[in-house]
């Protein structure tokens, strides 16, 4: 492997990182401070890349789109929060599970009926079109770097506000000890529905901003989600620092994984995951 | 004066940048009733939590019946003879009284495989169980299952089901918490004659039962030991009368 | 007091097992031409109810919910389909022990590193093992890849050269597999009232008590986690020998997700209910389809109704019928009138003044 | 198929008995045709162009199979092979079809093919390209009206090396179909003396595939040959433009890369080819009606899956014909449908002993978001069947 080849998969490897770090997050932040186990967040990313694919014909340009899409991401999660999650806080994990599943299955129907089985695509926007060389036949999309901003950008966001704001206080309070956002006075119902939304838009956003760069199909959030559990069991439950390191790992695994150990490549994310839970059963940054 | 069954040497616990326990030396001799007093956040628990193996020490050291102890997990210490109850209440609600008390019964028996053994252990078990119950006045309870019965006996029960686990030494955290004076005074008896068979350390706010009760009293304060000894010298003492009576006072009137 | 259930649950099921046992006689009269295939379709229910009860005793009786249960279902597959001799059948009497002992190694060496995780750790890390298993098996030359494995032959029950059971004849394999779910429930049946069980209880409402007391959880957890393995993997055996075919979409997430739902429709923690879920899920699933092709959705709204509305699955309707006035305190009734937001606690810790903290 | 003999013997009895003097025969039960195909899921799009496929072969006959009226049972066979076996044996013994039509998935077939093996129902395989269908697996009462995966690739071989690409590498997902798509390629490059510099397996299904491209870029071949599908299809073709690759290294692949997934690809895919048995494009007057036929009912161009569905059709049509609409004598049956040859969208087809279709395959470039037909990689390609014996 010579230096431009290393160098060229160091980028990818975190281009890739960063994107899953934008997906992790929110499950992570519902996670942490919820305690609610949210299988039906893959859905959430396949939604907004459909979303945008939606409106970005109807609209005529992808960032109106996005902007659209947005508070339409933030409502279903409000509805998502108060309607199902909300009887299931007190309850066990398993019926988070359960209800969550359901939603998968609701969810990926109610796409099939509305945006069909077709795999469809959203065009670059023209601002990005452009790329730069890497080496003599290889070329890099200027959206991949644009992407790479903004999930640095969004990871900054979110780092600044957990670290310097009251609301931030109060969810790296409620990542250690739930009972004790009770106990600091804050209104826990809004609070959740808060972070639920909050959590939701953030997925689909990164299913947004991933939309020029994959194809949009059903089934697409599955897979994804699998991947983000992985992320956010390694950097440990409701860490957004644990999420941002676990994505890098295993955005990293994934590419020179595949390119060092092609036969284990499908498995090696989740050798990873067992052996860190070996060494540290709460995860990286618990 | 009777023998040394524990004690601990520059015992200390931090958690991140708290030190919850700070070099405590503690001692615990046979058959007393050895009380350990603090206000609030002084590290009685977390000393308990030590002793009794639900996280490890830091620092120092813990000797039972002269074999060091720390680092052991909590389930190794109650088998060896350590027997806790916690300041929750702690009992198994869907299980019957007189089960709660068999499973404590049954952890001689031996591991998993243990669970099959022959009805003839079995039977002793049961015996033990029930006796503990007696022990605790609760006989009469013995098919209600725990989560029907009243707060006071739920926290009479854990006494039993530390009796039914055998053993030598009985760790008892705040056993009256939140208990009507009626029920007090009875946990109060019921503790004076467990002195006679079993060693037991107590943590306890009720300053008249701790008086009653303990033959020796240490007093923590800020993770530290501030005074130990007999129950009449705590009760004379200068210091802690102005360190934690006082303040003990103020909370109360508060 | 627990894992004793009022008389009518004992007859309502003896009453059901009698139904399903004389369906030869009572299955033409009513389905007519499509008998044989609604026999076959209650063998598959029979395997799924055995699943579902291995299952069980993880999530209901112990308290652990394994998001990766099908590792297990097929590896009881793939142990039968790769054991199997190309031309003829496998000795059932080296087969059926094989697949336990090859799945009691795997729940071990599992076990040995998911019990020592708790809460959603768990759930992720039984996920990530299931998957592991997946993506070995889609992959491995060995395998068949991800188009899976035909099993030629049933295996033969003999003694001697006599052939005591044919598992070749539908009606044979069909009582055969009842029989596994009978001795499966008595078995478990006996397992949780037994003093093991009632460890398992114990730590299924409170562990760090347990642990307090004496016990050394993590044995407990992980015999448990072997005994629910090892039956999963004999259900998994007869489902690839109902069919005669082994596939990696056995071992997926989905599939471990789908026996969930068996749990939850059934009632958890009961034993019994996880029959009656899987049952439930079947015929569910195949009314629905019949109905639409956007089945799909109507799966989804059923689970999520049973989580809302009725958490403790047909056996909690059994057991402790609803009344009247507890219709009227449900969650969706009064969800239904504006203005009370009260979030519904469904607690089963008792009711006790807050002891003080410090 | 024992069931279903008794039962259209039965209903001929009572019939005969209640009609009397009237010539009756089984024509007034309808023909039922069993669809297993996706209707929910990832291949949901193909399961309904095959569908649609299918009933427009049937609905120009008036709708009718040798006389009967026709009734379709659609199970969605949900793309789960683990439900296949079942959901077969519900067509099979409970709904009592004629015929089954499925699958699309070969993980899926090979659960089909178990149950057809056991209860001996005709199948008709509209897609699933594994080998072992119509090779190892076959049965007297399988056909296939699709394609083999070794079919769709082994020509691009020869046109590679012919194209003058010596060094070449394949990549696919790491899954059974990829596997045999690929590997029916490097038989045909390496036995011209082309040489497979590195074979890239991606797992299954991910379509993240920027490692792989850095790759390609480093070990720069003349050519890359590919197999994904769907959306794994758009997300590697529109990938492999925006890496620049595109402009130095040659993009070949299976007809099923792009087929379908035009739209989605736009400009990316202009100039990659691709082998495939049918193109839209196709200048021939039965493609021609085809496509007209098939816009007008449907609204949208047909694809690849909307052909092997519509064959699928005028198979039954043509056999069911030849029988007199009679499916009681299944060996009569099987023996029309052997000697079935269609003058089909695709061109010739007809059947080999294996019962698979022996067919062209043609080379294909993308032109303006068009299949255009470059010239036929492989004139009437049949498809090794040694290990079938029937």
């Amino acid at each position: 492997m010579d230096l431009a080849f290393f160098s060229v998969q160091l980028l990818n490897g975190l281009q890739y990182g960063l994107l899953l770090f934008l997906i992790a997050s929110g499950l992570t932040l519902i996670f942490g401070i919820m305690g609610i186990i949210n299988l039906a967040h893959g859905a959430m990313y396949m939604i907004g890349a459909y979303l945008v694919y939606d409106l970005t014909f109807r609209l005529g340009s992808f960032w109106l789109a996005i902007l659209a899409a947005i508070p339409v991401a933030i409502a279903l999660g409000l509805i998502i929060e108060r309607l199902f999650l909300d009887t299931l806080y007190k309850r066990d994990h398993l019926y988070q599970v359960l209800l969550t599943f359901g939603l998968i299955l609701v969810l990926n129907e109610a796409q099939r009926i509305i945006w069909g089985g077709d795999v469809h695509s959203v065009p670059v926007p023209e601002l990005f079109s452009g790329r730069i060389q890497l080496t003599d036949n290889l070329q890099y999309s200027h959206y991949r770097l644009f992407v790479m901003g903004v999930c640095l950008a969004l990871a900054g966001v979110i780092y600044w506000v957990i670290r310097h704001t009251r609301l931030g206080i109060i969810i790296r309070a409620g990542a250690v000890n739930r009972d004790m956002v009770e106990g600091l006075g804050i209104n826990v119902r809004t609070l959740f529905t808060l972070i639920f939304s909050v959590g939701v838009a953030l997925t689909a956003f990164a299913g947004m901003i991933a939309a020029p760069l994959t194809s949009i199909a059903p089934g697409m959030g599955d897979s994804i989600l699998i991947t983000c559990f992985v992320v956010v069991v390694i950097g440990g439950i409701g860490s957004i620092k644990g999420a941002f390191w676990g994505a890098i790992l295993i955005g990293m695994a994934e590419t020179f994984g595949s390119v060092l150990i092609p036969s284990l490549a499908s498995m090696v994310i989740y050798l990873i995951m067992a052996a860190v839970l070996l060494v540290k059963p709460r995860g990286l940054f618990a | 004066m009777s023998a040394t069954m524990l004690e601990t040497r520059g015992l200390t616990r931090r958690f991140g940048g708290l030190v919850a326990v700070n070099e405590v030396d503690f001692d615990v001799r046979e058959n007393e009733i050895h009380a350990i007093l603090g206000p609030n956040g002084a590290g009685k628990s977390t000393l308990i939590n030590l002793l009794s193996g639900e996280f490890p020490p830091s620092e120092g050291e813990i000797r039972f019946q002269d074999r060091p102890i720390q680092g052991r997990k909590a389930q190794q210490i109650a088998r060896m003879g350590i027997g806790r109850s916690h300041q929750k209440t702690n009992v198994f609600p869907r299980l019957t009284c007189l089960q709660n008390c068999q499973l404590a019964a049954r952890i001689h028996l031996g591991g998993v495989l243990g669970s099959w053994r022959s009805r003839q252990r079995a039977r002793a078990v049961d015996e033990r169980a029930l006796q503990a119950l007696e022990t605790c006045q609760l006989v009469y309870r013995a098919y209600t299952p725990a989560a029907a019965m009243s707060y006071g006996e739920q926290r009479q029960l854990q006494i039993a089901m530390v009796l039914a686990t055998e053993p030598t030494l009985m760790l008892l955290d705040e056993p009256m918490a939140g208990m009507g004076r009626e029920e007090t005074a009875q946990v109060t008896e019921l503790l004076k004659g467990l002195a006679d068979t079993y060693t037991l350390v107590l943590i306890e706010h009720d300053m008249d039962s701790v008086f009653r009760l303990a033959n020796r009293i240490t007093v923590m304060v800020d993770g530290c030991v501030l005074e130990t000894g007999p129950t009449a010298q705590i009760r004379a003492s200068e210091k802690v009368r102005d360190v934690y009576l006082g303040r003990h006072q103020e909370e109360v009137h508060a | 007091m627990l894992h004793t259930y009022p008389k009518r649950v004992v007859v309502i099921m003896l009453v059901l097992t009698a139904i399903v046992a004389i369906f030869p006689l009572w299955g033409p009269a009513v389905f007519g031409a499509q008998s044989d295939f609604m026999m076959e379709k209650m063998t598959l229910m029979l395997i799924l109810a055995l699943f579902a009860m291995s299952l069980d005793l993880l999530v209901g009786i112990v308290g652990l919910v394994s998001l990766g249960h099908a590792l297990f279902f097929g590896l009881g597959a793939y142990t039968l389909a790769l054991a199997s001799p190309a031309f003829s059948p496998a000795a059932i009497w080296w087969m059926a022990p094989l697949v336990m002992l090859v799945a009691a190694l795997a729940a071990l060496v599992v076990g040995f590193l998911v019990i020592r995780t708790r809460g959603i750790f768990f759930i992720m890390t039984t996920l990530a093992f299931g998957q592991m298993l997946y993506y070995f098996v889609s992959t491995s030359r060995h395998t068949g890849g991800t188009d899976g494995v035909f099993i030629m032959f049933r295996p033969s029950v003999e003694v001697g050269g006599a052939v005591l059971l044919d598992l070749d004849n539908p009606l044979t394999f069909f009582y055969v597999c009842l029989a596994m779910v009978v001795v499966g429930y008595l078995f478990l049946r006996w397992l949780t009232r037994s003093f093991f069980g009632q460890v398992l209880d114990g730590i299924h409402d409170n562990e760090h008590r347990m642990e307090a007391l004496g016990y050394a959880t993590g044995h407990y957890k992980l015999v448990a986690f072997v005994i629910s393995g090892v039956m999963a993997s004999l259900a998994g055996m007869l489902a690839a020998m109902q069919y005669g075919f082994a596939n990696p979409s056995q071992l997926g997430w989905h599939t471990s997700g789908e026996v969930l739902m068996m749990l939850i429709l059934g009632g958890m923690g009961t034993v019994f209910g996880p029959i009656l879920g899987a049952f439930a899920y079947e015929i569910l699933q195949h009314t629905f389809e019949h109905l639409t092709t956007h089945w799909p959705i109507l799966m989804g709204i059923t689970i999520i109704l049973a989580v809302l509305i009725l958490p403790r699955g047909i056996a909690g309707l059994i057991i402790d019928p609803p009344s009247r006035a507890s219709l009227a305190k449900s969650s969706p009734l009064r969800w239904l009138k504006p203005g009370r937001a009260a979030p519904a606690s469904e607690a089963v810790k008792p009711a006790a003044p807050a002891p003080r903290e410090g | 198929m024992k069931t279903t003999v008794k039962k259209t013997a039965l209903a001929s009895l009572i019939g005969a008995g209640l009609a009397i003097g009237g010539v009756v025969n089984a024509s007034d039960d309808p023909v039922k045709l069993g669809l297993m195909l996706p209707y929910t899921g990832t291949y949901a799009a193909l399961g309904e162009a095959i569908t649609n496929g299918l009933e427009l072969a049937i609905a120009r006959h008036g709708d009718q199979l040798g006389g009967r009226s026709v009734e379709y049972v659609k199970l969605d066979s949900e793309a789960n092979p683990s439900r296949a076996p079942q959901n077969m044996s519900r067509l099979v013994r409970g709904d009592n079809v004629d015929f089954v039509i499925g699958p699309v998935h070969s993980g899926v077939a090979m659960g089909m093919l178990r149950v057809a093996q056991q209860t001996g129902a005709i199948t008709i395989i509209p897609n699933a390209g594994l080998g072992a269908a119509t090779n190892e697996l076959c049965m007297p009462n399988v056909f296939r009206t699709s394609f083999s995966m070794w079919q769709d690739s082994y020509p691009m071989g020869k046109v590679a090396y012919d194209r003058g690409h010596r060094r070449v590498v394949t990549i696919t997902w790491d899954y059974a179909g990829g596997k045999e798509d690929i590997a029916g390629f490097e038989q045909a490059f390496t036995e011209e003396g082309g040489e497979i510099l590195q074979q890239i397996l991606v797992p299954f299904p991910s379509t993240e595939f920027q490692s792989y491209l850095a790759q390609i870029g480093s070990l720069r071949p003349d050519a890359v040959y590919t197999f994904f599908a769907g959306g794994g299809g758009v997300s590697f073709v529109r990938d492999y433009a925006a890496s620049g690759l595109k402009d130095s290294i040659q993009l070949l692949g299976s007809g099923f890369l792009t087929d379908g997934n035009l739209a989605a690809i736009g400009e990316a895919g202009e100039g990659v080819l691709t082998t495939l048995h049918y193109a839209e494009t196709l200048d021939t007057p039965q493609n021609r009606a085809f496509v007209e036929a098939y816009q007008a009912a449907y609204g949208d161009m047909p694809d690849t899956y909307a052909v092997q569905g519509y064959d699928t059709g005028m198979m039954l049509v043509q056999a069911m014909e030849a029988v007199g609409g009679d499916t009681s004598d299944q060996d009569r049956l099987i023996t029309a449908l052997s000697n079935i040859q269609l003058d089909s969208p695709r061109g010739p087809l007809a059947f080999s002993d294996s019962h698979h279709p022996i067919q062209n395959v043609y080379l294909r470039e993308i032109r303006n978001g068009r299949h255009e037909v470059v010239g036929i990689a492989h004139e009437n390609l049949e498809v090794p069947d040694e290990a079938c014996n029937m």
